[in-house]
């Protein structure tokens, strides 16, 4: 009696509460997180995560919502930070050039690898995106004039941003660095929102759904794809030259391929179907990792028993979880648009 | 000139030797692949646990302990692939197949603690069993006896799969099972049977590879992941689905490591993109892909 | 009655498909399944077998309730299905698609490659053809074989008639006659009402997932409304 | 003919390895006809309508829209010139909702879906249009519905609305009424006979009693090939179309 | 599972992570603490795990002594995964949070280059281990010091090795990283220096984790050298020995191995290990014939039932040397133990070390020997042990450590 009434309750709040409740709620406690925190570690493991779901959120948008699954996500991550490396160490210290230069950088190599990629689909598609991000890794490797090899790259600059000669403000500081990314990202996932909102979107989860039927309505879906792929690339490319700046220090690791199946890990891990589940799944597996490393040897067994618990019995990611549990609660108060979309 | 003729002919067992044990633990895979489906990450695990089996039975001191552990080492890697399959895969097959790709990824971090746990972190090492010590020698050419093994042993299985594939009654109900699944269910044989028997006889050969590679290589945790992503290359080369595919994919990855290095000595692994990416994009099934997965 | 269904409700995913069906077939008796397309044929004949298990309701075979086995388990009990589109393993040649249609069984039983050769000699000369090299016929055939290589006492023929040219649907018809011959009840689905009706003791309608109409053949051909209100062809 | 037909296909042939599915077919639709392809199953009706919309490329022979060789073009391409099609399995986007459905054919026949950054409720012009489409197909109380929740019928008639959202001059319609009960295929009809009035429509069916009532011409196809042109009466009256298709012994 | 079952699974996991992320906050009064990066798992994890008891065993005996000014040690030793991000990751996290007083690790060399440039901005000193001699030039800043050999001292003993034994007509090979191409060009520059007659016609650079060297045993043999420099690593080297023996190298050609002197590959390799040839290791459990090493020894295997390898031995020694800084500085103080760091001295299990203040090098001898078999250990020893003192080892001149004073 006690529960079904407590469920009602609970129900009726949930209706009560509109997404965009969620949302002020998630970025009020982004902009207290370093007061919440206090401590510079944890400050900059949020700016790891921010980045992180900023990556995993561009890379759904093929896996969620175009239903292209890619295997090959860390080239943009990879390319994007040593685009930002590159410009910023060797041809001028700048915040916004360097961020431009990633975005751009992965934009044009993901336009390029798209016309091949998007031909396929399935796990071919898969393998041949795979097949491209090693190909990257490779020549990063080897090209050590450029590279710096397997000894990576070293003392990425952490620009100063403002106009010159009037003001500028140094992000050195843990926290400055933290609401810089903070609002880069923030502007970002924006942005991927409107995108995954407006009719471009729709027709890309039409993609999803029934790839055929789209091109019955008049639209070259391959073309459509490789669109998808390009926003994809280049937002994934922002990330990667958060993450140069951030770490200041950037490998070849970067751009292996276990580094793009951890992505695909913080996508599905979060839920696929839902809009912020892949970063709350980035924020979950750092966190995760950071804690079960630091307080067990064998902190493997821990994370991949996890892993396989929750793909046993979570399929639908944690936050997909949630939403579903949430939406089965308020069943028959809000027979309306698919919100999950 | 004499010496040239050596040269090359080394390299090119060299090449095979290698691709031998590519084929196995790629055409394990790659079956997996053509009937359940699944992209089993943990297959490098097996490919491990086979080479840390075989350490163990190294342990005693017996001139046997390679032919005992050949024996029982792929049986106990295939009942633990048929504990995974039978437990945690089978539940996922009505799902999408992602989902498969992160439970394998899952064990291949469990798998990698695991064999610390068990046999520690000391370098390991297996000796050459002593009946393929030494060289063969003719003239001026003189080549390791056990590479030689690996050679023979690699078309062997081949043979040996090609017979199971289609000459038993097993291999028939895979052929079905990779064609229609519930159809053959529907016809009164356990499809979950089925499955759980390729995984276990991709679980076999990859711990078989494991085995031939170890008295070559070290025994190491992590060793796994090294060897899938070329077993991975080796499937899309020869097509999913196809054993003949993963031996020609393997032969091929295997010379072209083999004498890449006389072309451009630190760029050979270029030289296998550069004949994967074409293949893909040309021709996504692979060289003899013929399944829909 | 050797088979019967009792009030299933089956789904796929979201959608209800089969609402309360009812139906029931005696040994040895041959009854078709009527209805437009959509209407929930196929739907019941993978209920039964276990292959979209309904939600509610129950499927017994002799009095004993199956409808939670598994299609294997299903099959083993005497049950044969021959799908819509045939479904012929196309990677195994004839005489091993044949095989496998006897996997299922324990012991050795009255049918055997001989005598399945010796009822369609065409599958003998094709038992070394893949079964990607076939016609649609010739799979047809292969495919009620197939099913009848695992001593089946009721098949469940998924429209054999469609997509043959008529000469062949006089094939098919003949086959059904060796099945009723045999003592092998079956249960036909079809849009081809006249083809089912000459070869029926009893018929079904379906229509929109719920059975209209369970009865004899002369009960169904008396009834015009019937027909035209469900079949109208 | 003194005015260039809408559709026509000129020795129109497909072969899958050595099955002939459509063979040399010519085949010529009026504008504002409504013209029905009928023939028994695996005659090669579905075959016939993808080498139309663009589905399948023809082995040999030439598709002409209203005059204009579109043979071997893509779906889209076809679509984009006029044609819009229907199909016989339900395909529509099964996780969107029924208005979406619509509205995206709405904005993509308006060329707005490269629209990125305003969101698409915003669009309410395409919303109204694709409202007043899922009206017009009796599904306009279940706009906001996940199409999970909808009957066969009505998927049906949602895979209709997709279409008409096109516009497209020329419809081609796989088995419309397929699976629909006896209500919901009379009011298809009368949606059919609709559209018709200002359209030119080719459609196939196994109902024949929609078939004879409905249908302007009608061509029959079989094992590939037309077998009989005309009027509904004349193919009634043929007496190969009788032995072909109707029946053995009627 | 049931929707409760599912909602229990859940909040298990998440209180899981809850609480053991509030089990470690605890600290001890006056401690002071060092943060250990080293490879737990994966391919070098028995580095890591050798190195922690090194380590554990140095903070034993500090403690056991009393501490230092009254501190007590204490060693929180985290995985590296051999991957840079999670190496900085994790320094950040020790410097930051856990705020030790010294950073230790990582291993491998990309992600110790990483690692010293964000404890150079955390102004944490870090004794990496990675050998590579260009964390003392042009990557060394104040807080960046090494206790072990530089890959530079026994690569430059072992030229003075082979240039004694006269061997002219030399391959080498070594895994395309930083440590494996240090390795070498120290070796084969030195060589030409003292002996410009050497000649060198082929030198192999196979990736790092390679699994066949079979392709470039065949093309060494081809070149007919008399000797082959090998500046593998761990499991590579093992795995490169094992070809090569079966390819007939053992008999063919002198054998130099930088790695290959360490206990615990000279265990893994028994009874295939390169008898008859060179081989060098940081630190030896046999040599020198010390009462400090043999107490050491002694005491490791008593507390760890193995015998101490190289990697053992140099964590071991940084630590104590870190304990001698802050003696010498008279306080618990970061700035002011690196102040007093260039010139401690400790008396290690293997000789004295003197920390070279311009480039913040231990100063020791290097230990060359030949691979043999012993009747006192059932595992292969370096035998015929010749040291080479840190003046022919270590750099010339001071002007190379220039970075050490940034």
């Amino acid at each position: 009696m006690e529960s079904t009434s407590g469920k009602k309750l609970l129900s009726r709040l949930m209706e009560r509460i509109p997404n965009r409740f969620g949302v002020t709620v998630l970025l009020a406690l982004a902009v207290l997180a370093p007061f919440l925190v206090q401590n510079d570690y944890y400050i900059q493991l949020c700016t790891e995560i921010l980045i992180a779901s900023l990556l995993a959120i561009s890379l759904n948008f093929l896996i969620g919502f175009t239903g292209l699954v890619s295997l090959g996500h860390a080239v943009y991550l990879g390319v994007g930070a040593y685009a930002f490396a590159l410009l910023t160490k060797n041809v001028y210290p700048s915040m916004w050039a360097g961020l431009i230069a990633a975005g751009a950088s992965c934009a044009l190599l993901a336009w390029f690898m798209g016309v091949f990629c998007v031909r396929l689909a399935g796990l071919y598609f898969a393998m041949l995106t795979l097949a491209f991000s090693q190909v990257v890794y490779t020549v990063a490797y080897y090209w050590r004039d450029v590279t710096g090899g397997d000894d990576g790259m070293l003392g990425i600059p952490k620009p100063e941003i403002g106009i010159p000669g009037a003001f500028s403000i140094s992000l050195e500081s843990f926290t400055n660095f933290y609401y810089f990314v903070l609002i880069i990202v923030t502007a970002l996932i924006f942005l991927a929102w409107k995108i995954a909102n407006s009719p471009f979107g729709r027709v890309l989860q039409a993609i999803r759904e029934n790839p055929e039927r789209v091109e019955f309505i008049g639209l070259p879906v391959h073309r459509y794809k490789l669109y998808a792929f390009i926003i994809a690339g280049t937002l994934g490319g922002f990330a990667g030259g958060l993450y140069s700046t951030f770490q200041g220090y950037i490998s070849p690791d970067l751009l292996y391929w276990t580094q793009s199946g951890e992505i695909v890990l913080m996508t599905i891990l979060g839920g696929m179907y839902s809009f912020l589940g892949p970063a709350f799944g980035a924020g979950m597996l750092l966190f995760i990792r950071d804690t079960v490393l630091n307080f067990m040897e064998y902190w493997r067994i821990v994370v991949g028993g996890i892993l396989v618990l929750l793909v046993l019995f979570l399929p639908g990611g944690i936050l997909g979880f949630f939403e579903e549990w949430a939406s089965r609660l308020s069943i028959g108060g809000n027979d309306g648009d698919d919100t999950r979309s | 000139m004499e010496l040239d003729v050596s040269f090359w002919l080394t390299q090119f067992l060299n090449g095979l030797a290698n691709a031998m044990v590519l084929f196995l633990i790629a055409s394990g895979l790659t079956i997996l692949l053509g009937v359940l489906g699944v992209l089993n990450l943990a297959h490098g695990s097996f490919y491990m646990l086979g080479a840390f089996l075989i350490f163990s039975s190294s342990i005693i001191k017996n001139p046997s302990w390679f032919w005992v552990g050949l024996l029982l080492a792929p049986l106990v890697v295939a009942g633990f692939g048929t504990i995974i399959e039978a437990f945690c895969l089978r539940p996922l097959y009505g799902r999408e197949r992602l989902y498969t790709l992160l439970l394998t990824y899952g064990f291949t971090l469990i798998l990698d603690d695991l064999v610390l746990l068990i046999w520690g972190r000391d370098y390991k090492s297996v000796p050459i069993p002593a009946l393929f010590e030494g060289r063969l020698t003719i003239g001026d050419f003189s080549y390791p006896v056990y590479f030689l093994f690996i050679i023979a042993v690699g078309p062997l299985l081949g043979v040996f799969l090609w017979f199971i594939l289609n000459k038993t009654n097993f291999g028939k109900l895979i052929r079905a099972a990779a064609t229609d699944s519930e159809m053959l269910d529907a016809l009164g044989v356990n499809v979950n049977r089925v499955f759980t028997g390729v995984f276990a006889l991709g679980a076999w050969l990859a711990s078989l590879g494991g085995i031939l590679a170890a008295p070559m290589r070290s025994v190491e945790p992590g060793m796994g992941v090294e060897i899938i992503i070329e077993s991975f290359i080796v499937v899309i080369i020869g097509g999913m689905g196809s054993y003949l595919g993963a031996f020609v994919g393997a032969v091929l990855i295997g010379m072209l490591k083999a004498f890449g290095i006389e072309i451009l000595e630190n760029f050979a692994m270029i030289f296998i993109y550069a004949l994967v990416l074409p293949i893909l994009i040309l021709r996504p099934r692979g060289l003899f892909g013929e399944t829909t997965i | 009655m050797i088979l019967s269904v009792e009030k299933i409700n089956t789904f796929y995913g979201d959608s209800h498909i089969l609402f309360d069906v009812d139906m029931s077939i005696a040994e040895g008796e041959v009854v078709s399944l009527l209805g437009r397309n959509g209407a929930g044929k196929t739907t019941t004949l993978r209920s039964i077998m276990g292959l979209t298990p309904p939600r509610e309701g129950s499927v017994c075979w002799l009095g004993e309730e199956v409808q939670r086995l598994k299609p294997h388990e299903i099959a083993r009990k005497g049950v044969g299905f021959v799908p819509e589109d045939r479904r012929i393993f196309s990677r195994l040649s004839v005489e091993e698609n044949l095989e496998i249609g006897a996997f299922k069984l324990e012991g050795p039983s009255g049918w055997t490659l001989e005598r399945i050769y010796g009822l369609f000699p065409k599958l003998e000369q094709l038992k070394a053809h893949k079964g990607n090299e076939l016609s649609g016929g010739e799979q047809q055939m292969l495919a009620i074989a197939r099913a009848l290589m695992g001593a089946p006492r009721l098949v469940l023929l998924d429209e054999p008639s469609e997509g043959l040219a008529p000469a062949i649907v006089k094939d098919v018809g003949e086959m059904i006659g060796t099945l009723r011959d045999e003592g092998i009840a079956v249960l036909l689905v079809e849009q081809n009402t006249r083809f089912a009706c000459r070869l029926s003791d009893r018929v079904y309608i379906i229509d929109n997932g719920r059975v209209r109409f369970g009865g004899t053949v002369a009960q169904l051909e008396a009834d015009e409304e019937l027909k035209s209100r469900y079949l109208a062809v | 003919m003194a005015t260039t037909p809408v559709l026509e296909t000129k020795a129109l042939t497909k072969s899958f390895g050595s099955l002939l599915a459509v063979n040399e077919v010519d085949f010529q639709v009026p504008v504002g006809e409504l013209c029905a392809v009928i023939g028994p199953n695996g005659a090669g009706k579905t075959t016939f309508f993808n080498l139309i919309s663009g589905r399948l490329e023809p082995t040999s022979g030439g598709v002409f829209f209203e005059g204009e060789d579109i043979t071997g073009y893509p779906p889209h391409a076809v679509v984009k010139k006029g044609v819009g099609r229907s199909f016989q399995i339900t395909n529509i986007f099964p996780r969107l909702s029924v208005l979406d459905n619509v509205r995206i054919a709405v904005l993509a026949r308006r060329g707005k879906t490269l629209d990125m950054f305003s969101p698409i409720e915003k669009h309410t012009e395409e919303q109204e249009e694709a409202l007043s489409i899922l009206g017009e197909v009796e599904l306009g109380h279940k706009a906001h519905h996940p199409t999970t929740k909808l009957g066969h019928g009505e998927r049906r008639n949602l895979e209709l609305g997709i279409t008409l959202a096109l516009e497209p001059r020329l419809i081609l319609l796989d088995e419309p009424t397929a699976g629909m009960s006896i209500e919901e295929t009379s009011s298809t009809i009368e949606l059919v006979k609709k559209i018709s009035a200002d359209k030119t429509v080719v459609f196939t069916e196994h109902d024949m009693s929609v078939v004879f009532s409905i249908a302007d011409r009608i061509s029959v196809l079989h094992q590939g090939s037309i077998i009989a042109e005309g009027t509904p009466d004349e193919i009634r009256n043929d007496d190969l179309v009788r032995l072909a298709y109707l029946g053995e012994e009627v | 599972m049931s929707g409760l079952g599912k909602k229990m699974f859940v909040a298990a996991v998440m209180s899981l992570a809850i609480a053991s992320y509030g089990a470690s906050t605890s600290f001890a009064a006056k401690t002071i603490k060092i943060g250990v990066l080293s490879p737990l798992t994966g391919l070098y994890s028995i580095v890591g795990k050798r190195t922690s008891q090194g380590i554990n065993m140095a903070v034993k005996e500090i403690n056991d002594a009393g501490g230092v000014l009254g501190h007590k040690f204490e060693a929180l030793i985290r995985d590296s995964e051999t991957n840079p991000a999670s190496s900085v990751r994790t320094a950040r996290r020790l410097i930051l949070r856990d705020k030790v007083f010294a950073l230790l690790g990582p291993l491998h060399g990309g992600a110790a280059i990483a690692v010293l440039q964000e404890s150079k901005k955390l102004k944490t000193m870090n004794f990496p281990w990675a050998a590579t001699e260009e964390i003392n030039t042009k990557f060394c800043s104040r807080y960046t010091w090494r206790v072990g050999s530089s890959a530079q001292q026994t690569s430059r003993a072992g030229a003075v090795i082979a240039h004694r034994l006269g061997l002219k007509k030399w391959a080498t090979i070594s895994s395309d990283f930083s440590y494996g191409r240090s390795v070498v060009r120290q070796f084969w520059n030195y060589l030409k220096e003292r002996d410009p007659g050497a000649k060198r016609p082929y030198a192999a650079w196979p990736k790092l984790g390679e699994n066949d060297y079979s392709a470039y045993i065949n093309k060494m043999q081809k070149a007919k050298p008399d000797a082959i420099f090998v500046g593998l690593f761990g499991a590579d080297l093992i795995k490169f020995m094992k070809q090569a023996r079966s390819f007939g190298m053992y008999e063919k050609v002198k054998i130099f191995t930088d790695f290959g002197g360490n206990h615990v590959v000279l265990k893994a390799l028994g009874d295939q290990a390169p008898f008859g040839h060179w081989a060098s290791s940081r630190y030896l459990h046999n040599y020198p014939v010390s009462a400090g090493n043999k107490r050491f020894v002694d005491n490791f295997r008593k507390a760890y039932n193995v015998y101490p390898d190289m990697t053992a031995g140099e964590a071991y020694s940084t630590v104590h040397v870190i304990a001698e800084s802050i003696r010498r500085a008279g306080a618990v103080d970061k700035e002011k133990a690196i102040d007093a760091m260039g010139g401690v001295a400790f008396n290690s299990p293997e000789g004295w070390i003197i920390m070279r203040p311009s480039d913040h090098q231990g100063w020791q001898s290097s230990f060359w020997g030949v691979i043999s078999k012993s009747k006192k250990y059932p595992f292969p020893i370096l035998s015929n042990i010749q040291v080479i003192s840190p003046v022919e080892g270590s750099h010339p001149d001071e002007s190379t450590g220039q970075g050490c004073r940034k």
